[in-house]
């Protein structure tokens, strides 16, 4: 048995710091009862910038990110979780910020949002880096235990007790699921460490691993809300607070998509066959129901939760494309993804009248009369959400199908460019009633800088990126490489 | 030769000029005029610009000229590369053109969210003539697919009653369309890469693939052509945008579909074009019959040139698929031609819908009376579009006919029976608008053009004349890239004749 | 396999049998949520069974601390779940499945 | 000079139709008038330089060059003006009948509101007529002959607040077009064949494709016989031979100066000149010389029997040059392409002649045609009178009047031809020739002799033309009278001027054969058109009550004539409705079915699945879960039971 | 022998009271039945040689996690209700769902078998039985190995009972609540007032 020493804990410094602070903020929360809320909101902010400074400095030391694993094989950091976390962190730091303006106005003063959020964050972390069953479902659960509460928070409000109650329940039964598939797999290689469950799977296959597998598997596609294991999706973007919302749609399905790729690549690598038949299944039918049944949709939250699901559903055609440019594919897409997301949100979050939120996609009405600051971002995040070119959206459809037609996957592909001309209907649709539509009262006008700057940030990615895509898809195909 | 990036310039220059009316700011009428001029000035000298590259083109070359070349996208392989030819040059001078008209068309007839109405047609602008000069086929794609944002908020913001309906079918049927061409470019750029000059010299695609990704890359160009029976969204599209979106559209926007299949169907893929080329013919006769039949019942002006333009497309596609010289250099031509024609027939519909904001044919009639000199340019451009040798609408429908005649007098002879259709319908919109009886009171008020709309009426019909009486300025820069176009399609057709043959004698 | 001879199988079996209920129970229940959380108990004492039997079999201890995490983290889901439960009674004073359902689409 | 030849009536169209308002409607006539009068001298000049000029005094014809109109590929079409002896002839035609049309219609057209568009007009036919004469290749005829189009469009069409004359434009341009339709086909079956248009390379090359044939229409056919068929068919459209000529008689909407120069004298002749021009491939197509000679039998006689009952005056002309230009048609079908511009020649003057005269007649009566309401004006209108005696006479092939010469010249080569098309076209021209007679007879009595049938009101206001219209008529009367004799020798006698421009191969040479046929063909003629014109008389001024019992005996016949044959009527069925219908039915089409099945139908059905997606989505959590499990279900079934997984299934070891 | 009554017996009410809880009427009934489930799961973990798991299952589930469900049921004074008409068109189909993937997941484990590799996979033996008792053993290896996994549920217990407070916990206005602080800073002067009474004119 190794000694346990603080310096070999390097790689989890972030977390532990994280968990630190939230401890700390915590108290603070407890303690100051007045303004409580804004204080802790930027401080796990502050906690969030940190722990990102923590990482690189954890690389720079080692001379590289890649490290083996710690913890007796629990915990593992390589550049795939490094890049993948930098993301997760950065959507947290995006979310809290957006948030904060909203849980005023709704009056949702509670400072254990940030908390929660934070330690969502780390469990979104610990899932990332999870190189074990065990914590790998300890993280899981740390996120989710979390988000279910977030999703309930604004308590006096019907639909939020409503969503939170059927994501809790669907999630603990994909939690069952999981379990399930866990058993079935220790019981067949008697361990729960994913490179000897890989080994162990490479040499000798059965059909109760194949099961267990697929247990893993069908809890890990509720998470990222793969059809279909995609119900609670528009439910619960829909009655969660909006800024939870915001929170679900930019983070935990990227960590999940993170632990999905880094199950596929590692213990389950030998089961390539058999996933990416289960992986083509669920990209085909996410991008049908995403595409379908969005187009049926008046509340734009539940809008962008079908986006999502669609979005998820092209995703996943770079993992079943496979190799370093299908998951590099992947990783673009969801960061530009992410960052679409963001903004908005940023701008949804901004629907307010009278001091009152408003959610459908008829209340956009006439827009870009009264407010084209916020009419025009929208309407360019939108086309760049639909893939039309010159946006940055187009770009990560672009890897992706590349990948896809790279490695056969015609039918696939034709598949993805048909139902993305379907979506493209509902996107046109909320840019439609900006533009098109009478217009109706003005928006409040006040909107708190820090939206502004994510707003503007987010714009600039979209655009911009047409510039210098290189950077990004460079940084992605070495997070990539080392998974193989 | 030009020493500076004269294509870069041409095509971000409008962006400069949407930096300034977005840096323009007071009170909303001065804005709005001020907004109208900068506009207008951009687009002025962009066309002075092009001008400048017409002269400087070398038109016995058939090869790109003023070609850039940067490094845009390493990690894919993706080049930031600009050129023209023969074939894309005067497609250039047609969107510069034409932009600077609209805005003259638009001077009055907007009055609402002017700012924005000059921003979207500059960025159109900046789109379209990157399509024509983009040498990378993703660059292309990306052009090409990005004139559907500006297009899409033009016809949906300051079009007509059914603007909602016409703009989601313009853009979703493209859409569709393009996406699959997306993926034939994919495709491409994974075997061979995305240099088009590469892609055309390289003949290696075998002939299974190449009609799958000749079927892919005819999606786009097709529904953007348009072709029958993909073309339902052009009449309502014609109908519901303002003038000067007609205008774009028909004008430069249906040439892309023509350009596409001049740039990629026919020189990448040339066993699978000579295997679709009857189809294509077929189609294209049927549509110049369909649709010109159609175009005789119409009660509404624009819809009425909307499907004459289907028609007129029609011998566009003719001509390309012949592969003789006569039938490319025709359909070229006539594209150039319909351009400035159809664009200035809806000019023409503008000026009286202005008036009296309707375009049913049976609320004008008789208003040579009280528009002798709008009537004369109506009658001129009305011939052009019928093509009366004289105008440019001749010389490429004749060619285009001529090149058909070749390869199959079938078809040539019911493609022909169009040029009887073609003048039945015009002249029957002649007749009920122009002459007859003036039954309408509102309609007989109306009063003569104005300057303003002198302004771009006559130059437009003074080219219709040039081109038609002098077409040889034109077509002698466009023949040598015509010509190695053709050297090219037979290279590859010789490559390997027994795939073809075997698919032929299959079809039969 | 002699039915007298409790092997692994069994063990496994009567795990399936009750993680099967535990899922029928979900979908089969209307009266109220309160049940379901119970059927999502059962589903996991199903999972620690299997544990518990393949740590047994294989003679290995992780599966039993793999059992015991869950027993941990079951009892903070639950708490969870119960304190979402009564949110949903204070704002909907019911907590009938079929009234949970004020948004579709 | 030739330039000035030819773009004179331009300038004049330009300077009349651009600046018309400024100059004034006399700035507008001094313009376009000189412009052609000069244009009409040059032509004269012209006429005498390569009819007698060149070193050897036997003709100079010169081709110049103006600049190239397109080229693409082996296709090379100039800008040039061919001045032969063929062009020049129809130049000083064409000039000198639009010269008198022009100073005419200063007259006629003095009440018009439009006068200076109207001689705009008249310039722009008139040039477009001068380049299809001197075109030089097959291209710019066809832009001459669009030309002639479009400009005969405009002038029918002028008075277009008529509804009848915009109608009668649009059909003139359209059943034109059919025409074209040929025309343009001919002319790619001719590059397709001889890889040119340019006349010179093209009859060079006529002999050697003699011998080719090609695929059209899915049919092996000779090659030659196609193009010249197709060709021909333009021919047919323009002027007005049987099938494509229902244009015509409606064409006499348009002011009168206007029937008198494009449906007389000029643009319906353009066919004719066509075939003659291309006489060089025609002649090695003897099939297509065939149906050449039978069209222009057939015309010749039924636009006979239709104009024997027609009352519009100018309807009857116009039916009575349909059935001039049948005889010119069968004279080029019998290879006898100098006796067709010959009458082409004496026909454009008494033709327009007659014209111009009905228009003064017109103008007398206060703008009426019906004959029904006219007669007993003789007296009043004297000069006029005698001047429509002499457009008749010559019409009817009356000794020593031009038509005479022309028209005996005609059936004796159909007579000499010796085939049974010759024959067949011979008997139909005599037949003709007596009908000719007869309603020549018969407008000018119901016209001028018996009762005054019109208004008192329009009685008292009939008076005779000012000099400026009849001045004019004299001219053309002059040439009515004296054309065909001046004519006959050079054009089909022993000191033919053709030179190249028309060839004959040896064996057709039915003009030379024309003066050695029996003496009874060559009397015949005149027996008829004397006859005819007696029976003229008597019918219409002796016995007048004898028409009206001659139509009830031959009731069915009469009708056949009266309604045109019912070839409007038989159109109308055939080919408008039908288009009308399917082009609404193409357009329902275009609703119902391509929307439906493609974009709207697509869109739909989408929008219905995203409903039943939805409708999935019921809100329920336990049926969330089961979806979720069904998923699961089917995944581990799908593995479960698929047993080329590639495992070993436990048990199987 | 005995060992196979014993677990025929533990597992047939285990499953009987598993199908009770699904389908009794009365919530509270549904609880019961739970608990029963749960303590006869702790029989067959003992069966299996998992002492302290067992023992786990009845102190903190029987005591606290199901007292909890109890306490719940109890205070929302939930009215109990029969199955509802629509519920029953689902059981066939869920029959059937659920028979499916009982019979596979059956026929999979009455032939199932370890991985070759299995036993050399195994990360922590147990012990002989002998030697170390299995709370030690598990004792052994839980702050060691697993301390990672140890530290984060805590965690996740930290998140469950901010969550629970979040959720359920409400400020009322009217309550008191002992202020120590408060308590402490009154001053004498504060909390009484010395007045001079003069007899017989009342305060």
């Amino acid at each position: 048995m190794e000694v346990l020493s603080f310096s070999s804990l390097a790689p989890i410094y972030p977390e532990l710091f994280l968990a630190v602070s939230a401890l700390f903020l915590l108290m603070v929360g407890v303690l100051r009862h007045d303004s409580n809320l804004r204080i802790v909101s930027w401080g796990s902010v502050i906690a969030f910038t940190i722990a990102l400074f923590i990482m690189s400095k954890s690389g720079v030391d080692t001379g590289g990110i890649d490290s083996g694993s710690i913890l007796n094989g629990m915990f593992v950091q390589t550049h795939f979780t490094f890049f993948m976390k930098v993301l997760v962190i950065g959507g947290l730091i995006t979310s809290i910020t957006l948030s904060v303006q909203y849980l005023q106005q709704d009056n949702i003063m509670r400072f254990e949002y940030p908390i929660l959020v934070l330690f969502s964050g780390i469990g979104m972390m610990l899932m990332i880096s999870a190189n074990d069953m065990l914590s790998l479902y300890m993280g899981l659960e740390l996120q989710s235990l979390s988000l279910y509460v977030l999703a309930t928070i604004r308590r006096d409000h019907s639909k939020s007790a409503e969503s939170g109650m059927k994501y809790f329940i669907l999630g603990a039964i994909s939690s069952g699921m999981l379990l399930f598939g866990i058993s079935l797999l220790y019981g067949f290689t008697g361990s729960t460490n994913f490179e000897v469950i890989g080994t162990t799977l490479a040499n000798e296959l059965s059909l109760g691993a194949v099961i267990g597998f697929i247990f893993v598997l069908a809890a890990l596609a509720f998470k990222i809300s793969a059809v279909p294991f995609h119900m609670w999706t528009p439910d619960v973007y829909e009655g969660a607070p909006t800024s939870v919302t915001a929170l679900f749609a930019l983070v935990p399905k990227v960590a999940a998509f993170a632990l999905i790729i880094r199950l596929l690549f590692v213990p389950f690598a030998a089961l390539s066959d058999q996933w990416f038949q289960v992986m083509w299944l669920l990209a085909f039918l996410s991008m049908a129901v995403g595409a379908f049944a969005g187009l049926r949709q008046e509340n734009i939250k539940r809008l962008l939760a079908y986006s999502s699901i669609g979005n998820i559903g092209y995703a996943m055609i770079g993992i079943v494309a496979g190799g370093e440019t299908g998951l590099m594919a992947v990783m673009v897409y969801l960061t530009l993804y992410m960052v679409m997301t963001a903004g908005v949100f940023g701008i949804i979050l901004c629907m307010r009248r009278d001091g009152r939120g408003f959610e459908n996609i008829s209340d956009l009405a006439g827009l870009s009369k009264n407010s084209p600051w916020l009419a025009y971002p929208l309407a360019i995040l939108m086309f760049s959400m639909s893939g039309i070119p010159p946006m940055a959206g187009f770009f990560s459809k672009y890897l992706i199908f590349q990948a896809s037609i790279e490695s056969g996957l015609y039918s696939l592909a034709v598949f993805g460019v048909l139902t993305s001309v379907v979506a493209a209907y509902y996107y046109l649709r909320v840019i439609k009633t900006m533009f098109f539509d009478d217009p109706v009262d003005k928006f409040d006008s006040a909107i708190e800088v820090s939206r502004k700057i994510i707003i503007a940030l987010a714009l600039f990615v979209v655009i911009a990126f047409i510039f210098n895509p290189s950077p990004l898809i460079e940084i992605s195909s070495n997070a990539v490489r080392g998974l193989f | 030769m030009i020493d500076f990036p004269i294509l870069s310039l041409l095509t971000f220059l409008p962006l400069i000029g949407v930096a300034f009316i977005l840096l323009i700011r007071g009170e909303k009428q001065r804005v709005e005029q001020n907004a109208r001029r900068v506009a207008l000035y951009t687009t002025m000298f962009n066309f002075i610009l092009s001008v400048y590259l017409l002269i400087n083109f070398d038109g016995s070359s058939a090869e790109f000229q003023f070609t850039e070349k940067v490094e845009w996208f390493p990690a894919l392989g993706l080049n930031y590369s600009m050129g023209v030819d023969g074939i894309s040059l005067f497609f250039v001078i047609l969107s510069t053109f034409l932009t600077p008209i609209c805005l003259l068309a638009s001077w009055t007839s907007i009055k609402t969210r002017v700012k924005e109405y000059m921003i979207a047609f500059l960025i159109l602008e900046t789109f379209m003539i990157g399509t024509f000069c983009a040498l990378d086929t993703v660059l292309f794609y990306i052009f090409f697919e990005s004139v559907l944002i500006p297009m899409f908020i033009i016809i949906g913001v300051w079009g007509g009653g059914r603007c909602v309906y016409a703009s989601y079918k313009f853009f979703l049927y493209t859409l569709l369309g393009s996406v699959l061409m997306l993926l034939g470019i994919i495709w491409l750029g994974i075997t061979i890469g995305t240099d088009i000059p590469t892609i055309i010299a390289d003949n290696s695609i075998p002939f299974n693939v190449q009609i799958w990704l000749w079927l892919a890359f005819f999606a786009s160009f097709a529904v953007k052509m348009p072709m029958w029976p993909v073309h339902t969204w052009l009449p309502d599209a014609h109908v519901q945008a303002p003038t000067a979106g007609s205008v774009i559209l028909a004008g430069v926007l249906l040439k892309m579909g023509g350009y596409g299949f001049l740039r990629f169907s026919l020189p990448m893929f040339p066993e699978a074009s000579e295997y679709f080329a009857p189809m294509i013919m077929w189609m294209s006769v049927i549509a110049i019959i369909y649709t010109s039949l159609v175009a005789l019942v119409q009660e509404d002006m624009k819809k009425l040139i909307a499907y004459s333009s289907v028609a007129h497309m029609g011998f566009v596609t003719l001509g390309l698929f012949t592969m003789t010289t006569q039938g490319v250099e025709g359909g070229i031509f006539q594209m150039l031609s319909h351009g400035i024609i159809s664009a200035a027939l809806f000019l023409c519909v503008g000026v009286v819908y202005n008036r009296l904001h309707t375009r049913e044919i049976s609320r004008y009639g008789g208003l040579v009376k009280n528009m002798p000199k709008y009537a004369t340019v109506f009658m001129l451009l009305m011939l052009g579009s019928v093509g009366l040798p004289g105008t440019s609408g001749f010389v490429g429908e004749f060619l285009a006919l001529m090149g058909a005649f070749q390869v199959n007098t079938t078809i040539a002879v019911f493609a022909t029976t169009g040029v009887v259709l073609g003048a039945a319908y015009m002249l029957v919109l002649y007749r009920r608008v122009i002459f007859g009886a003036q039954k309408n009171e509102d309609a007989a008020a109306m009063s003569d053009l104005t300057k303003l709309e002198y302004s771009y009426l006559v130059p437009l019909a003074l080219i219709v004349l040039w081109l038609g009486i002098a077409p040889s300025y034109v077509m002698d820069k466009v023949s040598p890239s015509v010509q190695k176009l053709i050297g090219q399609y037979e290279a590859g057709l010789k490559k390997s004749p027994t795939s073809l043959d075997i698919a032929l004698r299959e079809n039969e | 396999m002699e039915l007298l001879e409790i092997g692994l199988a069994h063990y496994l079996s009567l795990a399936a049998m009750l993680f099967t209920l535990g899922i029928f129970g979900i979908f089969l229940n209307r009266k109220n949520v309160i049940v379901i959380l119970m059927c999502i108990e059962l589903m996991l004492l199903a999972v620690n069974i299997n544990f518990v039997a393949f740590s047994t079999h294989l003679g290995d201890m992780t599966g039993q601390v793999f059992s015991l995490f869950i027993l941990t983290v079951a009892a903070a889901e639950a708490a969870i779940g119960l304190a979402i439960l009564v949110v949903l009674f204070r704002t909907r004073g019911s907590i009938a499945v079929e009234d949970v359902s004020s948004m579709k689409g | 000079m030739e330039i000035l030849a030819v773009f004179a009536p331009l300038v004049g169209f330009l300077l009349a139709f651009l600046f018309g308002k400024k100059m004034g409607d006399k700035g507008a006539q001094l313009v376009t008038c000189s412009g052609i009068i000069i244009a009409a001298i040059l032509s004269c000049v012209l006429f005498v330089q390569v009819i007698c000029g060149g070193e050897s005094g036997h003709g100079d014809p010169r081709t110049i060059t103006l600049m190239t109109w397109f080229t693409s590929g082996t296709l090379a079409v100039d800008w040039a003006l061919r001045v032969d002896q063929l062009a020049v002839i129809m130049m000083c035609v064409v000039t000198i009948v639009s010269s008198c049309v022009h100073i005419y219609s200063v007259g006629y057209m003095s009440h018009d509101a439009h006068k200076a568009r109207f001689m705009a007009y008249l310039s722009l036919f008139s040039f477009a007529m001068l380049m299809l004469v001197t075109s030089d290749n097959l291209v710019q005829l066809f832009f001459g002959w669009e030309g002639v189009g479009v400009a005969s469009y405009l002038l029918i069409g002028f008075w277009n607040h008529k509804e009848s004359a915009n109608a009668a434009s649009i059909k003139a341009f359209l059943v034109n077009r059919v025409g074209d339709f040929g025309l343009a086909l001919g002319i790619f079956a001719a590059f397709f064949l001889f890889g040119t248009v340019q006349f010179d390379a093209l009859f060079a090359l006529a002999p050697e494709a003699a011998k080719a044939n090609m695929t059209f229409f899915g049919y092996e056919l000779h090659a030659l016989t196609v193009v010249c068929l197709l060709l021909f068919m333009g021919a047919m459209g323009k002027s007005a031979q049987l099938g494509l000529h229902t244009w015509l008689p409606d064409a006499m909407e348009g002011p009168t100066p206007v029937s008198a120069l494009i449906h007389a004298a000029t643009m319906v002749t353009a066919g004719v000149f066509l075939v003659a021009r291309m006489s060089p491939m025609f002649e090695y197509a003897p099939d297509a010389l065939m149906v050449v000679t039978v069209v222009g039998g057939v015309t010749a006689f039924v636009a006979a029997t239709i104009g024997m009952t027609q009352f519009d005056i100018k309807r009857v002309i116009a039916y009575s040059t349909m059935s001039q230009l049948g005889y010119m048609f069968f004279a080029l079908g019998v290879s006898a392409y100098g006796a067709a511009i010959f009458h082409l020649m004496t026909h454009a003057f008494f033709k327009a002649l007659l014209f111009l005269g009905a228009g003064s007649v017109i103008h007398a009566l206060s703008d009426e045609q019906d004959m029904r309401k006219m007669g007993g004006i003789w007296k009043k209108i004297p000069t006029t009178y005698t001047l429509m005696w002499i457009g008749s006479l010559a019409l009817a092939g009356v000794p020593f009047f031009a038509g005479y010469y022309s028209k005996d010249m005609i059936l004796e080569s159909a007579f000499a031809d010796h085939s049974w098309f010759g024959n067949f076209a011979f008997w139909m021209g005599i037949a003709a020739a007596l009908m000719t007679a007869f309603y020549s007879a018969r407008l000018l009595f119901m016209t001028f002799h018996g009762k005054p049938r019109a208004s008192k009101k329009v009685m008292d206001h009939i008076h005779e033309s000012p000099p400026v219209m009849l001045v004019p008529l004299m001219i053309l009367a002059f040439g009515a009278i004296f054309a065909g004799y001046l004519g006959y020798e050079s054009f089909v006698g022993h000191h033919q001027v053709w030179g190249e421009s028309i060839k004959v191969l040896p064996a057709n040479d039915t003009v030379t054969a024309a003066h050695h046929v029996p003496l009874w063909v060559k009397k015949l003629p005149i027996v008829m058109g004397v006859l005819g014109l007696f029976l003229g008389w008597v019918f219409y001024s002796k016995f007048t009550n004898l028409p009206a019992i001659a139509s009830k005996i031959f009731k069915p016949l009469h009708a056949l004539f009266f309604n045109k044959w019912f070839f409007d009527g038989l159109y109308n069925k055939i080919f408008i409705l039908p288009a009308l219908w399917f082009g609404k039915m193409f357009f329902a089409t275009d609703k119902n079915v391509v929307d439906s099945l493609g974009p709207d139908g697509v869109a739909k059905s989408s929008y219905g699945l995203g409903g039943m997606l939805s409708r999935f989505q019921s809100g329920y959590v336990f049926q969330y879960a089961f979806v979720m499990m069904l998923g699961l279900i089917g995944l581990i079934s799908w593995f479960y039971f698929k047993t080329d997984l590639g495992l070993d299934v436990e048990g199987a070891e | 022998m005995i060992s196979a009554i014993a677990f025929y017996l533990f597992a047939s009410i285990t499953l009987l009271s598993a199908i009770m809880v699904i389908t009794a009427r009365n919530p509270v009934h549904s609880v019961l039945f739970l608990i029963l489930a749960f303590f006869n799961a702790s029989g067959l973990f003992v069966l299996l040689g998992a002492e302290f798991i067992a023992m786990i299952l009845v102190i903190v589930y029987v005591g606290a996690v199901a007292v909890l469900f109890l306490f719940v049921v109890m205070m929302l004074d939930i009215s109990f209700a029969d199955l509802r008409k629509g519920a029953m068109q689902y059981v066939p189909v869920g029959l059937i769902a659920g028979g499916i993937l009982l019979f596979e997941l059956i026929s999979i484990f009455i032939a199932w078998g370890f991985a070759k590799s299995a036993n050399d996979n195994i990360a922590s033996p147990t012990p002989e039985a002998s030697e170390v008792t299995n709370t030690e053993a598990l004792g052994l290896i839980l702050y060691t190995d697993y301390i990672f996994a140890f530290q984060v549920s805590g965690l996740i217990l930290l998140v469950a009972m901010i969550g629970a407070i979040v959720l359920t916990h409400r400020r009322r206005p009217g309550v008191r609540k002992q202020k120590v602080a408060d308590q402490q800073a009154r001053s004498r002067s504060d909390a009484m007032e010395v007045q001079k009474v003069t007899p017989r004119t009342g305060v």
